[in-house]
């Protein structure tokens, strides 16, 4: 079960790619995401990719970024806020290396970071469609929604980049329906899917009949509440929908889409223009719904269970959002 | 009526206090045995770890209950088993060594993951049974009892029957003598004849068929799926919830159901505004004052006199 | 040479112990890895491959030194206290949070160093002295109080400075940064040791003394020893309960202190760091003695750090290295492991010297 | 005669290198009761381990009638029918006499449930075929010292041993238990049963024992018939030296009161009214016993007089100040010691070093420690000084309490009271467990306090203690004082019998 791949007898020296995880693998969030961009680029573009979980203990991500540093890797792809003191600190000590950081960005004004390159995602655009999506399911008489207009939102705790999806979610459905009530739990966890179950079966009890998970593996608790009490999911991050219905079809069958943070399609796409000479370091780049960094899933289910007019609603808002007539709040900086 | 008010005063609530007490029943029943037999038992976490773990993999290659239920029980006793091999056979500190075990458990349970279901999250790609879920019609007869009863999971019912089971094997088996005998004073157990080491390895088999059941009841019974570290501190409170009980079977129960109100009153409270850490505190703090007051009223101070 | 052996029977059967977790990870290596032999290099030899390396064993050491402490005292009482863990947390928001309320005093750096210091440890003491009281005041079981405590102080820490001091302009759960004035000075180049470190090694000299050479140091532990007895002779055993509580969360406040100013320089945990878990592993592998708890941390580092820098650099997946240290946990404790050899020794030496002498009647 | 149990050449080492026996060899007869006695520390128990199957010897040979043994376990020995009543008590105290009794012999129902019936029933058969009386239904911890005793008796006979060890079973016993025990002995060795007996009471000795085998430093010195013997012989064999029994001198100077105890009661939290009115008083130079069967309010009395209870009503003046209300440490600092009844639970703490033992009420103050330093140069010089004076056998003062022999313990903790300089000692059983030789050693040291103007309030269940020592005797029966005595020359154990029994009330 490695996951590195030896390039010893390769004649063209190949880029060689680490992405460095500050936390495992198996979020189901935007490590698994990342990582799963890095392999399409290892397929795609031969580059030599290695992914090194580096767990959860901060005091280990600046040492460890510094070895990397210190290593043969060409390009070193580290993700979220956490890493950015990290980051700030080590790349100027390294200026034949580059990194990449996703999910935040660094303060260029801090000195000597051009060799980092900084993208950023705009979860709340794509979440304020797929509140207005439930404001909509949930005042509609669609089979499972019911009377109450009621929503539900699962965030894993109580922090700016889970609530930034909250602020768009619940902007999305008073952008519908101002009536419309979204209960908000958190789990203070990102790996308690029983609990995160638990917290949405009590919303739907108290009303909802769909709820947004935004809480790793937690938020599969969601899905399965969803599930069991005969309710509407959304999913989050990738298309939850396409992951979950060939291991448990029922289960799938409640997700009417997922909102999704386009990690993978963003870091293949830095890769790309790496090799393209195009990537430009020393800066940093938002990508929301125009960049295609965030969206909504369309899949099968999508059209099978949600009315044609509101997936018309829902393109019609992102093309307001996009054209800039629709402004989205955002949790950071508030 | 405030639908959150409504919510919490119907039986969905008292429902889900059962199902939320249940993988708490289950270790604090393990935790209670051993700590009757003189062990700390703080590997309850690993032990529902790993049986989670074991009984979906079985369950997704087999497609067999009963073989995963084998399996489940099967991993969570070999865990008790080193603890006891480790802390009775090579006298290791039982405290320390039930830390290197649950450490081991959370450690080994992803690697496998990984090579099984090449995920290093949950098993969603593997297809795994779920016990089944219980209608019994005569329940659903009965007004308030048969909604909070009826059509829960085939554990929850286990669960409470395993109190009864601990009841019987405590009080009513030879075992269950030699077990409070050898709890409270080993020297006299081993002076007739008792082998004590044996004893307290029975009582964490024991332990662990019981924190097995737990284990897989979150991943075949609460959801059905394995996720890494899904126990989430449930072997820790299960040490509090036994505690609360003093070992005993019925308090025991008390003890894990007070957990099970206060979590799904959490739950319940959570999506009201305030700030979501204050709701999730409440669970402990009811802990420690039902803890206190309980320890003030039984303690022993005023048996020895003194102020 | 028997004799010699029976001297330093503890130390060689620890030695013995680890090789023996050594050959099963060596096993486990070259089962997993493509590259054992330099995957082995990397764990057993990669903590030492440099300085910052050398320095990362130090850094990690200095907080669990300080937890080890922490959980050391109350056990020489017999007090089952696992609070360390929250303790270190909230002494750490509370301090954070104190040092930049304080801020604007734009006190000298070395005052304010101190200051901010002192107030984590009171901190701690505080936090201390609820577990201490409640086992004290109404014998409600310890093990649990402070499982129960660790969860409040880490909510309780999360609200503070989610609510109150987090830093806006990041998007995660962490505190403003700390002013530079307050910083402990990194003083390796190439490393983050940090002046804790310092006041780490002081405190495990420290709190021996204290154990073995004070008046209190001993009243914990006739306590400890039997609390009858102690009360029998007329030592107060309330008072020494709830003290020792309480000077185990001086150690453990300035500890988590010690790491936000020292390392991270703001508050970013968003979930228990497990420091104290450890301070309770190398408190029972030190048998709650400080100078050995000091030689227990070290070697839990340097577990660490070789599995750490295995992780970074071969193949081995990240979950066998807390695999791998938790079979050498398992083995160092084992007590009884080794203790026939022990025995059969002891025969010979206490038969040769004791009957021969000995005309038999 | 046959040999129920021969031992040949047996050497136990234990772990920590002390030699406990050296080549012992000894014989015991079938159906008769063979009395082993020695120092403390001489290794007798450590025999009986080895009989027991509790602990395995280095090496020698043990042949349970004629045939070799290798006992891993207490279950071989059991099996070969021999059972043991330990020195200190083996009782699960939280579990019912029935259960503590069937332990690991329990009657079953469908093989794997209790047959709480059939429970009963066995131990009752066991009750009425030997005559033991004990409750049936009572948790061990509820019942008074000597019916536990009963209990561990009729635990190991409930087994069906016929050859039985007792290990110094009558040192907690009152006399008239005592009787009773010897009684049911006798009928005991009547009914076929082989009985080796342990005892620091030489005259139990001779009035039990057919045969007397004599251990001193971990070996035999001597078996002879019982009757050969006088107890001058044995105490002579045993410490290589003459010990009086005689009663000590009188006090020459009697002084001010020291002590006084005024309408004291104490109610427990069973609400049982544990001590009633009690009032006397202890001049100092004199020695107050209190003689009474255990369980009548002695331990309550003593522990309220040295602050670890508190009276529910009391006046209590120790040199003229009243005490009640004071702590365990003030009282102390007023100058009262306290040998405790059960050394164990209070006297020492077994795992810490004999010197942190010797220093437990002292520690804080004078040479012992500055400013909260312990003075450890000190502290040791003063434990060596008090092991040598009280002649504590170890190999150093820094070996802990736990690897002494029970005797040594017990002058551990004499040794550090007796040297506090009190005004006012309150001694439990200050002799329990402890040899002839050293018995006489703790009495002159009380003897020694006493001259020096110390009064003394002694608290025995011992009658020949008491006689020996007192000046004054008050009897204590049901809580109350129901006797005293002013003049002791020429009392004996049949003058303060029926008072102690509750038969005899009044001035
Ligand atoms: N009378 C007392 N006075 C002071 N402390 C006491 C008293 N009784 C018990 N304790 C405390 O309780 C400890 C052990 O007592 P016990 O075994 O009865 O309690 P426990 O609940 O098992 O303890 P823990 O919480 O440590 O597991 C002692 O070390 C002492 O600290
Ligand atoms: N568990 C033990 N570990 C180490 N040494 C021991 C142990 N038990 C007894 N000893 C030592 O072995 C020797 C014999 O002890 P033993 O208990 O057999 O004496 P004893 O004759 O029964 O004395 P007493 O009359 O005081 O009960 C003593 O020196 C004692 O210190
Ligand atoms: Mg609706
Ligand atoms: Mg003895």
């Amino acid at each position: 079960p490695g996951c590195k791949k030896t390039t010893t007898t390769e004649t063209q020296k190949k880029v060689k790619v680490t992405l460095y995880i500050n936390g495992t693998l198996g979020d189901k969030s935007f490590f698994d995401s990342a990582n799963r961009g890095l392999e399409m680029a290892v397929k795609d573009l031969g580059v030599d990719g290695k992914v090194i979980e580096g767990g959860y203990d901060p005091a280990k991500w600046q040492p460890d970024l510094e070895q990397l540093a210190q290593g043969d890797s060409e390009i070193i792809i580290i993700g979220t806020w956490q890493m950015v003191d990290a980051v700030t600190a080590v790349a100027p000590n390294h200026p034949d290396k580059k990194f990449i950081i996703f999910d935040t960005s660094v303060d260029y004004s801090k000195g000597n970071l051009g060799n980092v390159y900084s993208i950023l995602y705009k979860q709340n655009e794509a979440s304020f469609l797929v509140g207005a999506l439930a404001a909509m399911i949930t005042t509609s008489n669609m089979p499972l929604a019911n009377k109450d207009k009621v929503i539900g939102f699962l965030g894993g705790m109580d922090i700016p980049v889970i609530n930034d999806f909250k602020v768009g979610y619940i902007q999305g459905a008073h952008y519908i329906n101002p009536d419309v009530k979204v209960l908000v739990s958190y789990a203070a966890s990102f790996n308690d899917p029983a609990k995160g179950k638990e917290l949405v079966l009590a919303q739907y009890d108290q009303g909802a009949d769909i709820a947004f998970n935004v809480a790793g593996e937690t938020g599969l608790g969601l899905i399965d509440a969803a599930k069991e009490k005969n309710k509407y999911a959304i999913g989050v991050d990738s298309d939850q929908y396409i992951m979950l219905k060939d291991k448990d079809p029922e289960a799938a069958s409640h997700i009417v889409t997922s909102m999704m943070k386009n990690v993978d399609k963003s870091i293949y796409r830095a890769l790309k223009l790496y090799l393209e000479g195009k990537l430009e370091f020393g800066k940093a780049e938002s990508l929301g719904l125009a960049e295609d960094g965030v969206g909504v899933a369309d899949n099968e289910n999508y059209q099978k269970l949600v009315p044609q007019e509101f997936r018309d609603k829902v393109n019609e808002l992102a093309q307001k959002i996009i054209k800039g007539e629709i402004k989205v709040d955002t949790a950071f900086g508030s | 009526m405030n639908p959150l008010l409504k919510s919490i005063l119907s039986t969905t609530f008292l429902f889900s206090v059962l199902r939320v007490a249940t993988p708490i029943i289950f270790p604090a029943l393990g935790v209670a045995i051993s700590s009757l037999s003189g062990s700390t038992n703080i590997a309850l976490e690993g032990i529902m770890l790993v049986s989670a773990f074991a009984g979906v993999v079985v369950s997704a290659f087999t497609q067999n209950l009963w073989l995963s239920l084998i399996a489940g029980i099967s991993a969570g006793v070999l865990i008790a088993l080193i603890l006891g091999y480790f802390s009775l056979k090579l006298k290791a500190d039982i405290i320390l060594a039930a830390i290197a075990l649950n450490l081991f458990a959370s450690g080994i349970t992803v690697f496998l993951l990984y090579i099984f279901a090449h995920d290093k999250g949950v098993s969603s790609s593997l297809k795994s049974l779920v016990f089944p879920i219980i209608k019994l019609d005569f329940l659903s007869e009965i007004p308030i009892l048969g909604g909070i009863l009826n059509n829960q999971n085939i554990l929850v019912y286990i669960a409470f029957l395993s109190v009864a089971i601990y009841y019987v094997i405590v009080f009513h088996t030879p075992l269950g003598l030699k077990i409070r005998a050898v709890g409270q004073n080993p020297d006299a157990a081993s002076s007739v004849g008792i082998n004590v080491v044996r004893i307290k390895l029975y009582a964490l088999i024991i332990s662990g068929v019981f924190g097995a059941l737990g284990g897989l009841y979150l991943s075949m019974g609460y959801v059905s799926w394995f996720g890494r570290d899904m126990t989430a501190g449930r072997g820790f409170i299960a040490i509090a919830a036994s505690s609360i009980g003093g070992n005993m079977p019925l308090g025991t129960l008390l003890g894990s159901l007070l957990f099970g109100i206060v979590y799904a009153l959490a739950n319940f409270l959570a999506p009201i505004n305030i700030p979501s850490e204050i709701i999730q505190v409440i669970p402990y703090i009811v802990t420690v004052l039902v803890l206190t007051i309980y320890s003030a009223r039984t303690a022993k101070e005023k048996e020895v006199g003194e102020e | 040479m028997e004799k010699f052996i029976l001297k330093y029977f503890n130390l060689l059967r620890t030695i013995i112990a680890i090789l023996i977790g050594f050959v099963i990870s060596i096993s486990i290596i070259l089962l997993v890895s493509k590259n054992s032999i330099a995957s082995l290099g990397y764990l057993f030899l990669g903590p030492f491959g440099s300085i910052s390396r050398i320095g990362n064993i130090i850094e990690l050491a200095t907080p669990i030194i300080f937890c080890g402490i922490a959980i050391a005292i109350p056990f020489q009482a017999q007090q089952f206290n696992v609070g360390a863990e929250g303790t270190f947390f909230i002494s750490a928001a509370l301090g954070t949070a104190f040092a930049l309320i304080i801020q604007k005093l734009n006190l000298p750096g070395f005052v304010y160093i101190i200051v901010v210091l002192t107030f984590a440890g009171l901190m701690g003491a505080l936090w201390g002295f609820i577990p201490g009281y409640l086992k004290a005041k109404f014998r409600a079981n310890m093990v649990v109080l402070t499982l129960m405590l660790n969860y409040i102080a880490y909510f309780i820490s999360i609200y503070l400075i989610n609510y109150h001091f987090r830093d806006k302009s990041a998007g995660y759960l962490t505190s403003y940064r700390l002013p530079d004035t307050v910083y402990l000075k990194q003083f390796i180049p190439n490393t983050r040791i940090h002046i804790g470190f310092l006041i780490a090694i002081a405190s495990v000299f420290i709190a021996y003394y204290f154990l073995y050479h004070t008046t209190l140091g001993y009243e914990i532990r006739m306590v400890g020893f039997n609390f009858h007895f102690a009360k029998y002779s007329g030592i107060n055993v309330f008072k020494v309960i709830v003290l020792s509580s309480i000077i185990g969360g001086i150690f453990a406040g300035i500890g988590g202190m010690s790491e936000v100013m020292g390392i991270h320089r703001r508050f970013l945990w968003q979930s228990l760091p497990g420091y104290g878990w450890d301070g309770v592993v190398v408190s029972i592998i030190g048998r709650n003695n400080p100078i050995l708890i000091m030689f227990a941390a070290f070697f839990l580092a340097y577990l660490r750090i070789g599995g750490q820098v295995l992780n970074l650099l071969s193949d081995v997946p990240y979950e066998l290295i807390s695999v791998i240290e938790a079979i050498i946990i398992l083995l160092i404790t084992a007590e009884a492991f080794l203790e026939n050899v022990k025995y059969r020794i002891t025969v010979q030496v206490a038969e040769k010297e004791v009957l021969e002498n000995e005309s038999p009647s | 005669m046959a040999i129920a149990i021969s031992l040949r050449d047996i050497v136990k080492v234990y772990p920590n290198g002390v030699v406990a026996n050296k080549k012992v060899n000894l014989d015991i007869e079938s159906k008769t009761i063979h009395a082993i006695v020695g120092e403390n520390g001489a290794g007798k128990s450590t025999l009986m381990k080895i009989i027991f199957g509790m602990e395995e010897p280095e090496e020698g040979k043990i042949y349970v009638k004629g045939k070799m043994v290798h006992f891993k376990t207490p279950m071989d020995a059991i099996k070969q029918g021999i059972g043991m009543v330990h020195q200190h008590l083996m009782l699960a105290e939280d579990l019912t006499v029935v259960e503590n009794l069937t332990l690991g012999i329990e009657p079953r129902k469908f093989m794997i449930f209790l047959d709480k019936k059939e429970m009963r029933n066995l131990v009752q058969s066991y009750i009425e075929k030997y005559k033991i009386e004990v409750p049936l239904d009572k948790k061990v911890k509820e019942l008074p010292i000597g019916v536990k005793q009963r209990v561990e008796i009729l635990k190991a006979l409930l087994r069906n041993v016929d050859i039985l060890i007792l290990d110094e079973p009558t040192a907690v016993l009152t006399p008239q238990e005592t009787d009773v025990l010897f009684k049911s002995l006798k009928e005991l060795k009547e009914q076929g049963q082989t009985i080796i007996f342990i005892s620091h009471k030489l005259k139990e000795v001779k009035e039990i024992a057919d045969k007397v085998t004599v251990m001193r430093d971990g070996k035999v010195i001597a078996t002879d018939d019982a009757s050969h013997l006088s107890e001058h012989d044995i105490a002579r064999l045993m410490v290589g030296r003459e010990v009086s029994f005689e009663r000590i001198e009188e006090s020459k100077h009697i002084g001010n009161i020291a002590l006084k105890v005024e309408n004291l009661n104490y109610i427990n939290r069973e609400k049982i009214h544990v001590l009633k009115n009690i009032n006397f008083e202890v001049r100092s130079g004199e020695i107050v016993g209190i003689a009474g069967v255990e369980g009548n309010g002695q331990t309550e009395l003593v522990e309220i007089l040295t602050g670890l209870r508190k009276a529910t009503s009391s006046a209590v003046y120790v040199l003229g100040q009243n005490i009640v209300d004071r702590s365990v440490r003030e009282i102390r600092e007023i100058g009262v010691a306290h040998i405790p009844e059960d050394r164990m639970k209070n006297g020492v703490a077994e795992k810490a070093k004999i010197k942190e033992n010797l220093i437990s009420d002292r520690y804080y103050k004078g040479n012992f420690s500055k400013r909260g330093i312990l003075n450890y140069q000190f502290i040791d010089n003063y434990a060596n000084e008090l092991v040598k004076q009280f002649n504590i056998l170890t190999p150093s003062i820094d070996s802990t309490v736990n690897a002494l022999s029970g005797g040594n313990i017990q002058k551990v903790v004499v040794a550090r009271e007796l040297s506090s300089n009190p005004k006012v000692i309150i001694a439990s059983q200050p002799v329990r467990g402890i040899d002839v030789g050293s018995e006489e050693l703790v009495h002159n040291f009380i003897k020694n306090a006493r001259d020096s103007g110390c009064a003394v309030l002694l608290v025995s269940a011992d009658l020949d203690e008491i006689l020996k020592l007192s000046s004054r005797i008050l009897v204590i029966y049901n809580g109350e004082i129901v006797k005293s005595f002013d003049k002791v020359v020429g009392l004996n154990g049949v003058d303060l019998g029926p008072y102690m029994l509750g038969l005899k009330k009044g001035e």
